[in-house]
């Protein structure tokens, strides 16, 4: 970090063929870095969204898991989230979303 | 301990940039602990400060943002605001951010006064008797 | 990456309470985090913003403190003021801070400008070119 | 962390006999905790202040250690600071104040 610029709140890690891991807070600034990072990879087929690194999540960022959903259904699949922590957990189930994905909590 | 009223205004003008949402949420963390609320209560209150700031940069204009933190009546209240001609206070991309207020809140309120978007929320510690 | 000079200014208005000083270094680590700016200088931001809040809350009135972070010229930007009727810029109390800002920023000042205290503290990136 | 009330940002815990353990940050709010709880033990004689829970000092905060250091100089004994992290350290080092104290550091 010694070149000066902007500092993502969040970042996304692409294991090919493997889980769209994600590092830091899905907000109104992180939820867009995740939704471009989606949307470039579900061309693949399935799509699991490791969640295990993150702890912060609100509206606008279950937007972009909503988004990503919904274009999953389209296709005939789910969006797996893996390693779901308390934090996202209880923002699905006050907006009542958890039934949009296939959920596997951090202690599964 | 001195009384909890006491603390406060904490007031933030900044511009609509998204990545500050993290900054409010660390400066609200500070003046909740700060008061005396619990961890789960600190975790509520990130998220309303969270949602009060994007819905304000989502349906903002261009023009800065000012919120406010207080503690009153053994309440947080998070109170933003931002210079906006029109406002659709019942537009649906509003829904889940006042879905999410619902829950996390004891109360809440999105208004237009004056041509500015007005957004408060309130969590109350809920202390022993 | 975009360019971290249109980074903020994020301004905080706060009473002169001490217990306020952790809140603006979370504020302060989190615009300076956002701004790319390492761990060791942040631990520098983090004292310059708590010598900038405790020399107006020594030295100021009752009245409100103003401060200011700005990320300008690849530099952390630290600016505090608050309502004064007189104040020695020269005051012995003065000196310790003085000493911490000299070693931590890279340039500070503190003037007494229209019945203002006045103080700012500047920390730069330290890049490699 | 039921009732309501200011969270102090720095505790105090007095080992009796023993050190003085300071817990949180010493800054304009934590100084005048730490300086009213080093007058309390200060005719007891020696003074052992254990700053292994303290990773923030600002220039207050180094004020109340240099009183306690004058005072216990009058005494015709040392401040002992223990488990020193790298934080106050620095502080210490900056203003030129490591020589006020008897100084055992994190590593000691
Ligand atoms: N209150 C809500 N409860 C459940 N799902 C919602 C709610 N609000 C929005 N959604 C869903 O979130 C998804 C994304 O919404 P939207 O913001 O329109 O994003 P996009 O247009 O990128 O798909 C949509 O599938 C929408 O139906
Ligand atoms: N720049 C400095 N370098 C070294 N010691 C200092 C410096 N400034 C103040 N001190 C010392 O700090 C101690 C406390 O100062 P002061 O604020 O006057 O507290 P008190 O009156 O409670 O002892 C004094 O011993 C003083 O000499």
């Amino acid at each position: 970090m010694t070149d000066m610029g902007n500092y993502d709140s969040l970042t996304v890690e692409n294991v090919p063929g493997g889980a769209i891991v994600v590092h830091g807070d899905i907000d109104v600034a992180g939820g867009p870095i995740l939704e471009a990072a989606l949307l470039r990879r579900e061309n693949e087929g399935s799509v699991v969204i490791d969640l295990g690194d993150v702890s912060f999540i609100d509206s606008s960022g279950l937007r972009s898991l909503l988004g990503a959903s919904r274009r999953a259904r389209a296709r005939g699949t789910t969006v797996v989230l893996r390693h779901v922590g308390a934090e996202v957990l209880r923002l699905l189930e006050i907006t009542g979303t958890t039934s949009h994905f296939s959920i596997e909590t951090s202690n599964d | 301990m001195t009384d909890a009223a006491v603390i406060g205004p904490v007031v933030l003008r900044l511009p609509p940039d998204p990545a500050l949402s993290r900054v409010l949420r660390l400066a609200a963390s500070g003046v909740a602990a700060m008061a005396g609320f619990t961890v789960d209560e600190i975790d509520d209150i990130k998220i309303a400060v969270s949602e009060v700031l994007l819905a304000l940069i989502e349906h903002g204009g261009e023009g800065p943002i000012e919120v406010e933190f207080a503690i009153e009546d053994h309440a947080f209240i998070v109170r933003g605001s931002t210079p906006i001609e029109s406002f659709d206070v019942e537009h649906p991309d509003l829904l889940l951010c006042r879905t999410v207020l619902t829950s996390v809140c004891t109360s809440h309120g999105i208004e237009l006064i004056d041509q500015q978007a007005q957004i408060w929320a309130a969590v109350t510690h809920a202390s022993i008797p």
